[in-house]
């Protein structure tokens, strides 16, 4: 999240699982990990049978809960408030991290005159543009006092956010993609007050701003009382200084709000005050929902993002060229000013010898975004008639996404529909099987349902959520028609560039000059040796090495190709280069050396040979923060990477994330450029000014610090800023199937929030065509506490119905005290939970749980807020016509015989068979 | 049979089901499994101790007084192993996995009841065919006594033992009600010989054997009241589940009919008369009360606890 | 090539002779049971130990047990009873995650109790313990078993030879633990092996192995003993008094369990018997009473027979 | 004779093994195994692929994997009856317009169909510049969306036949969502 990436310089988690292990104290918030993610959690297990305290701060008692030390109920959306209630509590009460936080933030530094917080405006920050919802930083003086970095000055008028550079979970690139965002000047050149009394420096206007969250406040906002936020508090800052650590894990119940991005930017601010990232045991962990999250963003599959975090271009004078886009989107300082390495060494590995110094690497090829082509908004265009063809590759939208009426809609209207999946999902079958939809005869879209092969029937790497890059290998061939995602897109390619091939008009050029050959050089052989029965499947080694990049003027003995990339140390914007995601050079460092199928196991507790994580094999990021300026651990208890002043040169258990021979009393001279800019004092490379921001002047487009507004729907007023109730950049899709009850109304006064079951898969795609799975949860049911159902006269086990201003579903009441009304400000308000993972098709079937949920967007990365939006209850069916299950109960996956396998050595539960 | 059966398919409209935060969690749900044994035991309890009560009372009665009851027992010993053959079919088609019937065979366990009772059954069954076809032989006019007498007195205590295993295997488990049911083994078996003399009874009534029919008569109005002993032992040790399960009308309502239908009739019938018409409905109103204790013995494990005690509230 | 799993595929299997005719499979079928042969030599003693403390619910323990086996789903039954669906062990399910949620009715609608220092328990409880069969070292199933379909192997864990078991349901009703039942589909007994099959190639059972937070132990006998006792002190001093182990060690009325546990409420709470017994401390006793009663029927009519003697 | 005792300790050899008890193996043996990574949730745990004669007989986790230590969770744990799963779509479907049923068709008929799809709908949207006179060189009419269970190389391929190649400009994935 540029959460992340605003405070950091990488918007990625910042530690790795195995080093929650190390942990004194864990707090996690927004995260159901041992629900979630149940293996990863055994590491929390670990720190506290060491004696960690684990703290779960959550709506729901749930099975983490039940393990946790401490469990806190907050009321969903009120995320802010808390982690700002112990942002005041640290700075108040004199807890933070002096030495870490003066050199390792900005803390010192002085922004500009003219900077209005929210303490001054009434919840709003000064820049805020009426006309359009958005701020615009520039005037609002958000940048810091001195001479401005190099991007400044930019007055276009403001495009149609977001044109966010970040993704999903971006990099911070400083600047963000607003081109109206100056990148400010590096510190050394940029004003600072080391004393911190300054009253337009960071600290100052911090303490002022969060002087509002007291305790008393929190616990009227969220609904906890303060002896138990109290004592959180006191548990982080006991946990946090030179001996110990405290690590905060956080994963969808954040990231699904429209103040997303503040929440995890306020638990940034919290940790960077603490002391905690770049250390052992401490940072952030941002636990990713699914198996390759970090890598679709890495090498993103997202609209307005190329690979390696590069900001598609947009449409418009500044990108039109690739000077000028570099001018735009690169950096002076920082290790973003090798910002145009890596867009040419991109446009070398896409276009090849097509792409040269004279025609800009082809950079006018690459499409310019016009608009908001984010998934919601383009479904919003969808449904109302705007799109003609769609993919899906692996993706069910209509059961799975936010009001997934209104994507199931989009669907309905389109032309044709192509689906890759392995079953007939909701969005392959929405024609025929959605009970609440118009008959077939009615429903124009044309569908392709191709099967794809399961993961043991193909290979490739997935990035998992500590950033580390994973090969699988192919176990078999997968049957029938089944094919890999891979052998459908690349022969796809293959048919349209034979469509194109006699096309001289230039709009075809791009697609003619593609590389795009990928075949095997001898035919590929299953792992017990048999040659593969697909013809045709490309060899996605060969995409990896494309991946790690090439040294084009270079050819390596040992293949007689250009020499693979050991580093993107190696890039150059020359043309010499070519790179497919430039982060993840390295993984592929010479032939037949694939980093991500490595498996070997050594006595280094990193076990760096065990996979390849981006960047540079690094395990925790800004690792240099895990020693004091001088280069000397914290503590002996917490010693990760230290300066060796013998060797000089950085050395440690981790790969330092820093330049291995700067060291720590390097100041760089005036006027620096590059990473010459960044000081021996400086871990957060990424940055500008190589320091972590409390205050960021840049990148978000909701404001440089986090604000506590309400949901878009919710039954309580703001109770910080009583004139700004929720996210004033948020954005809405106005129209008829997405109504959206802005104001706080008596219509739903119940807060909901949807969840995630450690038995089940998302929309269920991968789950409820599962028996095995299907028996352990096999019906859609509401957690709700016995006061809201005595209210209500719903009896636990019997039928509720769940109204939203979306619509209406159907569930089994589970009424426990799990769930518990919380006390707002004087007032009762009831929370209920949502598992979201059923829909109309499979095993088991039921109404699903985002018929209720909104598309709107946060203004950073289009995020929606499933998790915490105003709902209605009442007892008994509401009518809905009750999905039945499209196919029948498979109780055994199969009952073929293992073949050759004596009958004493056949799995012993296929009763009677071979008895 | 099937296991689960009563979990398959989709429930459409369910039942409000009781809160589970009460935080007693499994306290009230029962533990044990029944072995889902029903009338077929019943009656094979019933079949068991007649065949084996029949054979031991025309046996003990021959070898005591064969002037007496030879002709009677030559009549007996068929009918036993009929009963004895009818009651096998139904225990091999009680298993799960009949064509495994011989399976049994395998081994032979002292501490399994059931090992015991089928060897005693298997073993018991061949001297008592030898015993039923020299009887048979006897009709035709081919009399081997002394044969007939070694094979009698060779599968006494195998019929015996036939008798003893059936109670003690439905004792010696851990279901709800037979885990008490320290009389069990004793009432079966007590119960097995008045059966078994009630029958002998029987057929000397019909063949006539006026001698035989009143040393019988007397015989089983003594065992009629002899076993009302272990049958009250057993409704003790039965009592506390008993009150779990039924309600005390129903409880009384059993107790009492079965008790008149298998006591106080066969007895005052008995004690009125000793025509044919008096004894057969005397046997008859005993094998009925008989069947109906052994019915009810076998389905209390197979019965649900009252729903009220079984689940807590919220 | 570390790990014994990747080992094994190393290993040659062994093949099953061709199929005899249809009278030949017949007499198999008649004589099979009887073939017998030197039983392996005897190994250390291996089973389970439960530490529901660190317990997650994920039902890991249940997937790997059915994929493992290959055994059948049980049909889908929302149950309402907290997260369990699953209900109960059976010939289908040989792993049986059990949750108990435990909520003072103080907190209803106002704030939990806030006097528990950090490593204390939560006044508020979700109480979780994957059920599984408990490998008895005097196991009544073992006992009540006719054919010898239920032995000891060569690990003492208590294994059903489901060739060999005819389905008289002798186990099911001696089971005190309600662990066994027999199966509609071939209609044998069934309930967990202690994955045997793993055990013979030196694998750990699929449920401990897939375990995430390990609340299920495997591994030799004394050394899980040796284990769960040092847990129970180690939460005690943790300030968890309630911690105790069931089954570690033989009562008076029932032997010591190959596959115990480590709770924080009473037995009966988790569904285990408080005071589990062995119901053939009373065997002899009941054959006696049986004999009783016969002989004393059997003395009556000689009575009466000798009394009549004309 | 009917004598018992609580701890009997000559249990072993009581009763006769029976032929199939003394020649019980694990399946794995003789098996083919890949080293894989699990396709469901971020943590990445290891799994080791077992299968005999082009058969998949046992998923199961990876020992020495350093993230998950050979620990899998229901839904790892299922990652076999994922892959071996009679629901499985086995032959491309398609659904014409209006049409209420699915129709099996070839794979080859399907890619051709979707190609034209795709150029028709390019060559018709294929938008140079703006009114504005911005250049864009983009396709709004067509887009993608990934699920983020498909491979790093597979979003690669999409990203640069879509973006780099079509000038498609909807490609998305689930990781906004």
């Amino acid at each position: 999240m540029p959460g992340l990436g605003a405070t950091f310089g990488r918007g990625a988690a910042t530690n790795y699982q195995q080093d929650m292990a190390n942990s004194d104290c864990i707090l996690f918030m927004g995260s159901n990990m041992a629900e979630a993610q149940p293996v990863g959690f055994r590491w929390p297990m670990k720190a506290k049978e060491k004696g960690a305290t684990l703290i779960h701060v959550d709506p729901r008692f749930t099975r983490m809960s039940a393990v946790c030390d401490v469990h806190v109920g907050i009321r969903s959306g009120s995320d802010i408030t808390f982690l700002g209630g112990l942002v005041n509590y640290v700075l108040t009460n004199d807890r933070w991290f002096h030495e870490y936080v003066l050199a390792y933030t900005n803390a010192a530094t002085i922004i500009e005159e003219g900077f209005r917080d929210t303490e001054d405006l009434a919840g709003l920050f000064s820049g805020f543009e009426q006309a359009t919802d958005t701020y615009n930083p520039k005037q609002g003086n958000w940048g810091y006092e001195g001479p401005p970095g190099d991007c400044a000055g930019d007055a276009t008028p403001p495009a149609e956010p977001p044109q966010s550079g970040l993704g999903h979970e971006g990099h911070g690139l400083d600047g963000g993609s607003d081109p109206r965002i100056a990148s400010p000047a590096p510190l050394s050149e940029a004003g600072r007050d080391p004393t911190l009394q300054h009253p337009l420096c960071v600290m100052q206007i911090l303490r002022r701003h969060f002087a509002r969250y007291t305790p008393d406040i929190v616990s009227q906002v969220c609904g906890c009382n303060p002896e138990e936020f109290l004592r959180v508090a006191e548990l982080l800052c006991a946990n946090s200084g030179r001996e110990r650590t405290t690590m905060i894990a956080y994963a969808l119940g954040w990231t699904q709000h429209t103040t997303g991005p503040q929440i995890i930017r306020t638990a940034a601010i919290l940790q960077l005050l603490l002391g905690n990232p770049g250390r052992p045991g401490g940072g952030i962990m941002a636990l990713r929902g699914h198996s390759t999250i970090q890598g679709a963003t890495d090498i993103s599959t997202l609209y307005d993002s190329l690979p390696g975090y590069l900001p598609q271009p947009l449409a418009g004078p500044e990108h039109e060229t690739l000077h000028s886009y570099i001018e735009h989107k690169g950096q002076r300082t920082g290790y973003w000013s090798n910002f145009s390495k890596f867009i040419v060494s991109l446009l070398k590995a896409w276009y090849g010898d097509a792409a040269t110094q004279g025609n800009d690497f082809a950079f006018s090829w690459l499409p310019r975004i016009d608009g908001d082509y984010s998934d919601m908004a383009y479904f919003d265009r969808m449904s109302k008639g705007g799109v003609k063809g769609y993919f899906l590759t692996g993706q069910n939208p209509a059961g799975g996404g936010p009001n997934a009426g209104l994507h199931r809609a989009g669907l309905r209207s389109l032309d044709w529909l192509v689906v890759l999946d392995w079953f007939e999902t909701e969005s392959a079958t929405f024609w025929k099987n959605d009970p609440n939809a118009p008959p077939p005869s009615e429903i124009k879209t044309e569908v392709f349902l191709f099967p794809t092969a399961a993961a043991p029937e193909k290979e490739g790497s997935l990035t998992n959520t500590q950033r580390l890059i994973q090969w699988h290998n192919k176990s078999i061939d997968p049957a029938g028609d089944r094919r890999s995602d891979a052998w459908i897109i690349y022969n796809l390619g293959k048919r349209l560039k034979q469509l194109y091939a006699d096309s001289t008009d230039p709009r075809d050029q791009p697609l003619l000059n593609l590389t795009w050959d990928y075949d095997f050089d001898e035919p590929p052989r299953l792992p017990d040796g048999t040659l593969s029965r697909i013809q045709g499947e490309p060899d996605l080694a060969k995409v990896l090495m494309e991946i790690n990049g090439h040294r084009l003027d270079e050819i390596d003995p040992r293949s007689g190709k250009p020499r693979l990339l050991s580093s993107f140390a190696e890039l150059k914007d020359d043309g010499t280069t070519a790179c497919g995601c430039w982060i993840y050079s390295g993984v592929f460092p010479e032939p037949g050396r694939n980093r991500a199928n490595e498996r070997t196991i050594t006595d280094n507790p990193f076990q760096p040979e065990w996979g390849f994580a981006w960047p540079n094999n690094v395990r925790i990021l800004y690792n240099r923060a895990s020693a004091d300026p001088a280069g000397r651990p914290w503590s002996e208890r917490k010693k990760l990477v230290w300066w060796d002043a013998e060797k000089r040169r950085w050395e440690g258990f981790d790969r330092p994330d820093f330049e291995l021979t700067k060291p720590p009393d390097y100041q760089p001279p005036p006027g620096a450029t590059g990473m010459a800019a960044i000081a021996g004092t400086q871990p957060f490379i990424m940055k500008t000014d190589g320091v972590g921001w409390l205050y960021a002047p840049s990148i978000l487009k909701d404001g440089p610090l986090p604000v506590h507004y309400e949901p878009v729907e919710s039954p309580v007023a703001n109770l910080l800023y009583p004139l700004q109730q929720c996210n004033p950049t948020v954005r809405l899709f106005e129209g008829p199937l997405n109504p959206i009850a802005q104001a706080p109304t008596s219509e739903f006064p119940v807060v909901a929030t949807t969840f995630r079951l450690t038995e089940h898969y998302l929309s269920g795609a991968m789950s409820r065509f599962n028996s095995w799975l299907n028996e352990l949860q096999p019906a859609m049911f509401v957690e709700l506490s016995p006061e809201l159902a005595a209210e209500r006269g719903i009896v636990h086990g019997g039928w509720m119905t769940i109204r939203t201003a979306r619509g209406r579903i159907d569930a089994r009441a589970m009424v426990t005290r799990r769930l518990k009304p919380f006390l707002i400000a004087g007032r009762i308000v009831h929370q209920i939970g949502l598992p979201f993972h059923w829909a109309f098709a499979g095993e088991s079937v039921g109404d699903n749980a985002n018929d209720l949920t909104a598309i709107l967007a946060d203004p950073n990365v289009s995020m929606h807020d499933c998790k915490a939006f105003a709902c209605q209850v009442e007892a008994g069916r509401g009518g809905n016509s009750a999905p039945q299950p499209t196919v029948t109960t498979a109780p055994w996956p199969t009952l073929d015989p293992i073949p050759k396998t004596p009958a004493s050595a056949q799995p012993e539960g296929r009763f009677g068979n071979g008895k | 049979m099937q296991t689960n059966s009563h979990r398959r398919g989709h429930s459409a409209e369910p039942p409000p089901i009781p809160g589970w935060g009460a935080g007693d969690g499994y306290a009230h749900t029962t533990i044990t499994k029944a072995p889902q044994w029903h009338g077929g035991i019943a009656a094979d309890a019933l079949l068991n101790g007649l065949a084996t009560g029949l054979f031991m009372a025309a046996a003990v009665s021959e070898l005591a007084l064969p002037a007496v009851f030879t002709s009677v027992a030559k009549v007996a010993y068929p009918m036993a192993l009929v009963l004895l053959l009818v009651d096998l079919v139904m225990l091999v088609f009680d298993l799960g996995d009949p064509y495994r019937f011989h399976h049994m065979l395998r081994v032979f366990k002292p501490g399994s009841p059931m090992s015991v009772g089928v060897w005693c059954l298997a073993i018991f069954s061949l001297p008592l065919t030898a015993a039923a076809g020299l009887s048979l032989l006897a009709a035709l006019g081919h009399d081997f006594e002394w044969a007939r007498r070694i094979a009698v007195i060779l599968a006494l205590p195998f019929g015996f033992g036939s008798a003893a295993y059936k109670g003690v295997l439905l004792s010696t488990n851990s279901q709800p009600g037979w885990k008490d049911a320290r009389w069990m083994g004793g009432y079966l078996t007590n119960s097995a010989i008045l059966m078994g003399c009630a029958a002998l009874l029987a057929v000397s009534a019909v063949m006539g054997q006026a001698q035989a029919v009143a040393i019988l008569r007397t015989a089983v109005i003594a065992l009629l009241i002899i076993n009302v002993i272990p049958l009250g032992l057993l409704f003790a040790n039965l009592q506390p589940t008993l009150a779990r399960l039924f309600t005390r009308e129903r409880r009384w309502r059993t107790g009492v009919l079965t008790f008149i239908a298998g006591t106080l009739i066969p007895l005052v019938l008995l004690l009125v008369g000793d025509g044919p018409v008096f004894v057969f409905a005397a046997v008859t109103s005993l094998l009925l009360g008989s069947l109906v204790i052994r019915f009810v013995y076998v389905m209390i494990p197979h019965t649900k606890p009252s729903e009220s005690r079984a689940v807590s509230g919220t | 090539m570390g790990s014994r799993e990747k080992e094994l595929a190393a290993l040659p299997q062994v093949v099953d002779p061709p199929p005899r005719g249809r009278l030949g499979a017949w007499i198999e079928r008649l004589i099979y049971p009887f073939r017998r042969g030197k039983p392996p030599e005897p190994r250390p003693a291996t089973g389970f130990f439960t530490d529901t403390t660190v317990c997650i619910g994920c039902k890991a323990c249940e997937v790997a047990c059915k994929q493992w086996n290959q055994l059948p789903s049980d049909g889908f039954h929302w149950t309402g009873k907290s997260y369990d669906n699953t209900e109960e062990l059976s010939a289908t399910s040989w792993r049986h995650v059990k949750f108990i949620e435990q909520f003072s009715r103080e907190s209803a609608g106002q704030f939990p109790a806030l006097d528990i220092l950090p490593g204390e328990p939560q006044h508020n409880r979700w109480l979780m313990m994957s059920d599984v069969c408990k490998h008895c070292v005097a196991a009544p199933c073992h006992q009540a078993c006719p054919t010898g379909a239920i032995i000891y192997n060569e690990f003492e864990n208590v294994y059903i030879q489901a060739d060999i078991c005819n389905g008289c349901s002798c186990c099911v009703a001696a089971c005190p633990f309600g662990v066994i039942t027999r199966s509609s589909m071939g209609g044998h007994s069934h309930k967990c092996t202690l994955c045997y099959d793993r055990q013979r190639d030196g694998l750990e059972p699929a449920c401990a192995k897939a375990c995430p937070t390990q609340s299920i132990h495997f591994g030799p006998i004394d050394e899980l003993r040796e284990l769960a006792r040092n847990r129970v002190e180690e939460l005690h001093r943790r300030g968890m008094p309630g911690a105790y182990l069931y089954g570690d060690a033989a009562t008076e009325t029932y032997s010591e369990l190959h596959s115990f546990y480590l709770l924080i409420d009473r037995p009966a709470v988790y569904g285990l018997p408080d005071k589990p017994f062995n119901q053939w401390l009373y065997m002899r006793g009941d054959y006696g009473r049986s004999i009783a009663g016969g002989l004393a029927a059997i003395a009556v009519l000689l009575v009466v027979l000798f009394l009549q003697r004309g | 004779m009917f004598g018992f005792s609580l701890s009997q300790k000559d249990k072993l050899s009581q009763e006769p093994f029976s032929v199939e008890t003394l020649a019980k193996a694990s399946r794995l043996r003789g098996a083919t195994v890949a080293e894989s990574v699990c396709p469901y949730c971020s943590v990445g745990c290891g799994q080791l692929i077992y299968s005999k004669g082009g058969a998949l007989i046992d998923i199961e986790g990876d020992p020495e994997s350093p993230i998950s230590g050979g620990h899998l969770c229901p839904k790892g744990a299922n990652a076999f009856q994922l892959a071996v799963n009679s629901h499985r779509v086995k032959n491309v479907l398609y659904r014409a317009p209006y049409s209420d049923h699915w129709e099996t068709k070839t794979l080859d008929w399907a890619m051709d169909q979707i190609a034209q799809r795709v150029k028709s709908a390019r060559d018709a949207d294929f938008t140079e510049r703006d009114e504005e006179g911005r250049l864009l060189n983009s396709v709004r009419s067509i887009g993608t969306l990934g699920g983020a269970s498909i491979d790093n190389e597979e979003n690669y391929l999409i990203k640069k036949l879509f973006c780099g190649g079509l000038g498609v400009v909807s490609i998305e994935n689930q990781a906004r969502i």
